[in-house]
C-alpha cells in the first residue's frame, strides 16, 4: 500500500486521473495523486527541482527522453498514440460547412474567423499543428496551403485552453488530439494517418516537416508516442511500476477514450524494470 | 438611514435626488462584472447540468478541502498578519519602509509566480523542505501546502487593512500607556476593539482570496484539489460548463463570508 | 520633583537641548509653536527617547523605564476618551475605585452626573470631556501630570472656568505638573512657575511676578505678555548700578 | 510621530516600549512571505541570470505591452468604478443588496475561472463579440483582451475602498446638498476631496492587482504577453530562474506604485 | 410659510403622519426622540420622500424638487464644516458674496476673528463651529431654515448664550424656521410657537403660553414641563362649563 504521484500531460488527465487512477487504487489500495499541465511543463517542473513525482508520461516520447535523461531516469514505455485532427463549433460558418462536406482544409483556409492552435514553441500539439499543415500542402496538393492557415492560427496557450474556446464560442474550429475532443463531447475530424502523426511506421514521412521556435531550435516531426517511467529517484519506485503494469493492461480504457492502441505498442527504450511489462 | 420604497422610476435615491449619472456609469461597470457569470450559468443549463451535479464526489470532496484549510489560511494570515500590521505601524528600525512594503509583494505577484517561488522556497529538496520530511511533514502537495500557498497569496489584505486601522489610533494607546498598562493590555483592550472595523474588513478579504486561491495553490498542492483546483481538472477534463457546480458552491460559500461579515460589522 | 539633566533630542532641523527642575507645584510651560513643549512632554513621559541625558521622577532615573511603569499621568490635547467605553469604565480603566471615591472625585470635578448607566463618552460636551480624562489621569494617584493644552478647542467662557478648576483640583495634588500651554494668562491663572521656552531650550524659569518683574530678554518679555517695555541703551555698567538712555526724560516725582 | 534613532537593540518603539511580542509574530509572517523571494533571487544568482538578461526583447516588450495596458485599466476601473461605489452607497433600489454583494465575486473566484467566465460572455461567437467584430474590434487576444481581464478581476477593490469612503461623508453631503448644490457638484466638491485617500488606495491596489494579473489574461488574451504571461511563457521554455528579469521588473513597478500612492497619501 | 399636508411616512415599525402648517416665524418642534422630529426635517429639507402627501414652501408644492433646488437652509446636529476648506470658503460654498456684506454676518455672529487667512474649521472651539454653520445656510439667503438641535454637545454655558443669539438672529429672517430641540426650555426661549411630537403625529402647535395654559392631554403637559398637574375626574360637562372632582378641596379666596 502507500501512495504514487504521477505527473502526466494534461492530454490524459481523464484517462489516467479518472478511470486508471481510479481501477488502480481499488485493485491495489494504493493512493493514487495525478497532477496534469502541458508536457514541457511536466519536465520543467522535474529538471528544475520543484516536483518529484513517482511516475512521469509524456505526451512526446522524444521529449522524456531529452529531457530526462540520464539524469532522472534510464529507460522508458511507449503505451498508446494519438491523432492529430480538427475540433470545431457546429453552430459556426466553418462547422457548418465542414458538416456539409466540404474538406476540412478549404473550409479552414476560407473560415471568417481564425482557428485555435497550441503554443508552437511551448507545446508539441503547437509545433505539430504547423508541421500538419506543411504534410497537407503536399498531401492534398495545394499550393500555399500552410502559410494560409498559419496566418489564420490564433494561439492559445494550454491544450486545455483550445476546447475553452470552442465550447464557449470564442473560436470556430482548433487542431487537437482526438482523445482531448472525446472527453469534452465535441465535434472531431480525423485525419488520414498521413498527416495525423499517430502511425509509429510514417516517422520518416513526418520528420519532412519541421517548426523552428523563436529561442532558434529546428524541430522535426515525429508521431504522437505518450511514454512513461517510474523515475530513478522516485519515493515509491515499486508502486510506480505496478501502476505502469496496470496502464499497460487497461488498453480498453485508452482506446474508448480516442488514444490508438494497437499490436504496435507497447514499445521499450532501455531496460525497462521486471514488473512492468506485461 | 433607512430604506426607502421604490418610486416610479424604480430608483429612489435616498436623498431625494437623481443620481442618474453615477448610476448609469456605474451600471456599465457592474454589468460588465456580472454579465460573464449570466452567459456562463445560462450556457451551463443549454448543457444539461443539472442539480444531481452538485452532489458528485469530486464536488463534496473540493468543497471539504477548502471548506478545511481556507479558515485555517484565515486564521494564521490574521494570527501573524495583525502583529505584523500593528509592530509596523508602532515600532520604527532599519529598513522598516522595505519590510513594509515587501509584504504586499504577493499582491503584485502572479499568484502562480508564487507558487513557483514557493517552491523553490519550501519544496522536498530544498532545505527547509528536507529539513520538515526529516520531521514527517510533507510541505507540498498536502494540507499544509495548500495553506501556505493561500496563506502566502491572501495574508497581505489583513495585513494592509489593520495597519490602517492600528496607524489611526495611536492616541488612545498613548492614553492607555499613561494609565499604567503595558503594550500588549493595551493592545487587547484599546487597540484591538477600536480598530476590529478594519481588521474584520481585512479577514474578510483574506477569507475570500484564500477561498479562491488557484494559482499558487496549483503548484505547491495540486493534490489535494481544493475547489478551485477541483474546477480547474474539471474544466480540463471534462469542459467550461462541468464546472457550474464547484463554481456555484465557491462563490456562495465566498460571498457569504465577505457580505456576513460586512454586515455583522455595521 | 522632575528632573531633566541634559537631555537633548534631535530630529529633522529641529534640536531640543533641557536642563531644569521641576518641584511639587504646578509649573507652565509656555513658548511659541514649534519651541519643544509638546517634545518635552513626550520625554518626560516616555514616548520619546533623549540622544543624551536623563530624567528622574523624585530622584529615580527614568531611563529605560517605560510610559506604563513611570506612574507619570496626563491629559491630552484631544480628550482621548475611549469611544468604546462608557464615561465610567473611562474613569476605572487605569484602576479600579470605590463607588465612593469615584462619587467624590467625579463630584469635585462636576461631572457625577455623567456617571450614570453606560452614558458614553460621545455624548458628552468638549467641557465634559476635558473633565473626565483630567479625572481618568488622577484617579491613578501618579507621581507626577503632564497636561498638554488641555483647555485647547474649547470656547472661552467654558475654557475661563476650566482653567480656574484646574487650578485648584492640580494644587491639592502636591504632585509635579507640567502644565504646556501657549496662552500666557492661562499659565499666569493656572500654574505657580512659569518656563518659557523657544527652539528647544528653556530660556527662563521662575514664578510669574519674577519674569515679570526681570524678564531675562525681549522675546521673553514679550512672551509674558509685558508690553510696557521701553527700549534703550545702556550707558554705564557700575556695580549694582546700570544707567539706561530710554530717550524718554524721567522726572522723578 | 518622528522617527527616532535606533537603540542598542536595532528596534526602536517610537513609543520607547517593548513591542518584542508583536514583533515576534509578526516576524513570522514577514520571514515567511520574504523568504521564497530570497531563495529566488539567490538561485537566480547561481544560475547565471545577469544584467544583460533585463534587455532582452521579449523582457522589454513585455514591460510596454503591461505598462500600456495595467494604467488603462486602473483608469477605466476607477472611471466607472468610483460612481458605481458612489451610487451604491447613496441609492436604495430593490435588488441592491445582491448588486452590491455581485460586484465583489471576481475577487472569489479564480482569476482562470474568470477568464473562462469572459469567453463565454465575450467570446468571437458570442453575441456581443459579434457585434464587436463588425464593428472591427476584437475582444479577446487583443489589447482589448488583456484590459478586459485586468478590469474585470481587478476593478472590485476601487469599489470596496471607495464604498468606504462614501459611506463616511454622508452628512457632509447633505450640507452641501442644502446649499443649492446638485449631486455631480456635490459629488466633485465634497465628496471627492474628502474621500480622496479611500480613492487612492483603491487605485494602487487595482493597479497592483492589473499588473499582476495572469489566470485571466491568459484565457482572453494570451497574446500579446503582458509581464506575467511572458514570465509563465519563459518558467515552461527556460525554467524557474530565467524569469529573474521580468519578476523583478513586474515587482518594481507594482510596488513602486503603491508605495508612491501611499505615501502620497500621507 | 411651509404646509405639509397630508404627510405620511412608514419604515419599520415607525410611521410619520403630519399635517402642519407653519408660518414666517421660529417654531420649535419638540418631542421624546424616536417622535419623528427629524423624520419631519428630512421630508421638508427634501432628503425623505414622503409615502403621501405633499410639502409647499410659500405655496409652492415641494413634490420632485430636489433638496439644493428648495432654497431650504440647513444646520446640522453635527456642524458637518467641510473640513478641506477655510472658514471663509465654508461659508462661501453655497454662494460668492462681497467682503463687506460676509464681515457684517460674521460681526453679527461674532465669527469675525474666524476669517483671517486659511484657518480651519478643525482649529475651531465646538460653539464657533455651530456659529459657522448658521452663517454658512443663512448668508444664501434662503426661503426657510431646519435647525436639528444646533445647541447638542455644547457646554451649558455656550448653548445658553447660543440659543439667545440664534433667538435674535433667525427673528431677524422673517422666515419659516424649524428648530427641533428635546428641550422645551431651549424652545421657550427660542422659538414663536412650539409643536409637540410624539409618535409621529403632532399632537398639538401653538404659542408657548397656549400651550401652557391649555395642554391638550398629560403627555404634553408633562413634555413642555408644567409641574403642577392635578389629577380629576370629570363631574358634568354643562354648556361652557366643566365641573372637575380633584379630590383637593378648593376655598375661594
Ligand atoms: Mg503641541
Ligand atoms: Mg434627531
Ligand atoms: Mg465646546
Amino acid at each position: 500500500t502507500g501512495k504514487i504521484e504521477l505527473l502526466s500531460a494534461g492530454s490524459l488527465s481523464i484517462i489516467l486521473g479518472n478511470k486508471v487512477g481510479e481501477s488502480f487504487e481499488q485493485e491495489t489500495g494504493i493512493t493514487f495523486h495525478g497532477e496534469f499541465h502541458g508536457s514541457n511543463a511536466v519536465m520543467r517542473f522535474i529538471t528544475s527541482g520543484q516536483k518529484s513525482p513517482d511516475v512521469v508520461v509524456s505526451a512526446d516520447a522524444g521529449l522524456l527522453r531529452d529531457e530526462l535523461q540520464p539524469d532522472y531516469t534510464t529507460w522508458d514505455v511507449v503505451f498508446a498514440s494519438n491523432s492529430v485532427g480538427i475540433t470545431y463549433n457546429p453552430d459556426t460558418q466553418v462547422g457548418r460547412r465542414i458538416e456539409n462536406g466540404t474538406p476540412w482544409y478549404r473550409a479552414l483556409r476560407e473560415a471568417d474567423s481564425e482557428i485555435a492552435m497550441s503554443d508552437p514553441d511551448l507545446d508539441p500539439l503547437g509545433y505539430r499543428t504547423v508541421q500538419m499543415f506543411k504534410l497537407a500542402e503536399e498531401y492534398y496538393d495545394v499550393d500555399g496551403l500552410a502559410q494560409d492557415l498559419i496566418n489564420r492560427l490564433e494561439i492559445d496557450p494550454l491544450e486545455a485552453h483550445l476546447l475553452a474556446g470552442i465550447e464557449t464560442g470564442d473560436r470556430a474550429a482548433a487542431v487537437c488530439y482526438k482523445n482531448m475532443a472525446v472527453d469534452h463531447r465535441l465535434s472531431f475530424v480525423s485525419l488520414p494517418d498521413e498527416l495525423n502523426f499517430s502511425n509509429p511506421e510514417y516517422a520518416d514521412h513526418y520528420a519532412q516537416a519541421t517548426y523552428t521556435t523563436d529561442e532558434g531550435t529546428t524541430i522535426e516531426g515525429t508521431p504522437v508516442l505518450y511514454n512513461a517511467t517510474v523515475l530513478t529517484s522516485a519515493d515509491h519506485p515499486g508502486n510506480g511500476r505496478r501502476f505502469l503494469s496496470s496502464l499497460l493492461q487497461n488498453r480498453d480504457i485508452l482506446s474508448e477514450n480516442g488514444l490508438v492502441v494497437d499490436d504496435r505498442f507497447p514499445r521499450t527504450d532501455g531496460d525497462v524494470p521486471e514488473g512492468v511489462l506485461p | 438611514m433607512h430604506e426607502t420604497k421604490s418610486n416610479r422610476t424604480g430608483f429612489n435615491s435616498v436623498f431625494g435626488g437623481d443620481y442618474t449619472f453615477f448610476g448609469l456609469l456605474g451600471a456599465i461597470l457592474a454589468v460588465y462584472l456580472l454579465y460573464p457569470f449570466v452567459t456562463f450559468f445560462a450556457g451551463a443549463q443549454g448543457n444539461g447540468i443539472s442539480v444531481a451535479d452538485f452532489t458528485r464526489p469530486e464536488v463534496i470532496s473540493a468543497a471539504k478541502y477548502s471548506l478545511t484549510t481556507a479558515p485555517i489560511s484565515t486564521a494564521v494570515a490574521t494570527a501573524f498578519g495583525v502583529p505584523l500590521a500593528y509592530f509596523l505601524s508602532r515600532s520604527e528600525f532599519r529598513g522598516k519602509l522595505l519590510v513594509d512594503s515587501l509584504v504586499i509583494l504577493p499582491l503584485v505577484l502572479p499568484p502562480v509566480v508564487g507558487g513557483v517561488l514557493l517552491l523553490t522556497g519550501f519544496g522536498s529538496f530544498t532545505p527547509v523542505g528536507q529539513v520538515a520530511n526529516s520531521l514527517g511533514l510533507t510541505l507540498t502537495d498536502s494540507y499544509i501546502g495548500i495553506i501556505s500557498a493561500q496563506t502566502f497569496v491572501a495574508s497581505p489584505f489583513v495585513v494592509i487593512t489593520s495597519r490602517a486601522g492600528f496607524d489611526s489610533v495611536e492616541e488612545y494607546e498613548r492614553a492607555s500607556r499613561s494609565l499604567g498598562k503595558g503594550p500588549v493590555e493595551t493592545f487587547f483592550r484599546v487597540s484591538l476593539p477600536l480598530t476590529s472595523g478594519h481588521i474584520l474588513a481585512g479577514v474578510a478579504l483574506t477569507f475570500a482570496r484564500s477561498i479562491g486561491e488557484f494559482g499558487a495553490t496549483m503548484m505547491t498542492a495540486y493534490n489535494p484539489h481544493t475547489m478551485p483546483t477541483q474546477i480547474w481538472v474539471t474544466f480540463i477534463s471534462r469542459g467550461v460548463y462541468a464546472t457550474l457546480p464547484i463554481v456555484a458552491v465557491l462563490v456562495t460559500f465566498g460571498l457569504a463570508v465577505v457580505v456576513g461579515i460586512r454586515y455583522s460589522g455595521k | 520633583m522632575i528632573r531633566l539633566d541634559g537631555v537633548t533630542k534631535t530630529y529633522g532641523g529641529f534640536g531640543l537641548d533641557v536642563d531644569v527642575e521641576l518641584g511639587n507645584e504646578i509649573t507652565a510651560v509656555i513658548g511659541p509653536s514649534g519651541s519643544g513643549k509638546s517634545t518635552l512632554l513626550e520625554i518626560v513621559s516616555g514616548f520619546e527617547t533623549p540622544d543624551s541625558g536623563s530624567v528622574f521622577l523624585n530622584d529615580r532615573p527614568l531611563d529605560g523605564v517605560s510610559p506604563e511603569q513611570r506612574n507619570i499621568g496626563m491629559v491630552f490635547q484631544r480628550p482621548t476618551l475611549f469611544p468604546h467605553l462608557p464615561v465610567r469604565e473611562n474613569i476605572e480603566y487605569g484602576t479600579a475605585i470605590s463607588d465612593d471615591e469615584i462619587r467624590d472625585l467625579c463630584e469635585l470635578l462636576e461631572i457625577d452626573g455623567l456617571l450614570d448607566a453606560d452614558r458614553s463618552p460621545e455624548t458628552l460636551s468638549g467641557g465634559e470631556k476635558r473633565r473626565v480624562s483630567v479625572a481618568r489621569a488622577i484617579v491613578t494617584d501618579p507621581d507626577a501630570l503632564l497636561l498638554d493644552e488641555p483647555t485647547t478647542g474649547l470656547d472661552e467662557p467654558i475654557r475661563r472656568r476650566l482653567k480656574y478648576e484646574l487650578r485648584c483640583v492640580l494644587a491639592d495634588l502636591d504632585i509635579p505638573c507640567i502644565y504646556v500651554t501657549h496662552d500666557q494668562n492661562e499659565a499666569s491663572v493656572v500654574a505657580d512657575s512659569v518656563a518659557v521656552m523657544r527652539d528647544g531650550t528653556v530660556l527662563q524659569q521662575g514664578s510669574y511676578e519674577e519674569i515679570l518683574e526681570s524678564p531675562r530678554n525681549e522675546f521673553v518679555a514679550d512672551f509674558v505678555g509685558i508690553e510696557n517695555l521701553i527700549r534703550g541703551e545702556i550707558r554705564e555698567t557700575d556695580s549694582g548700578r546700570t544707567v539706561v538712555d530710554t530717550g524718554v526724560a524721567w522726572v522723578e516725582p
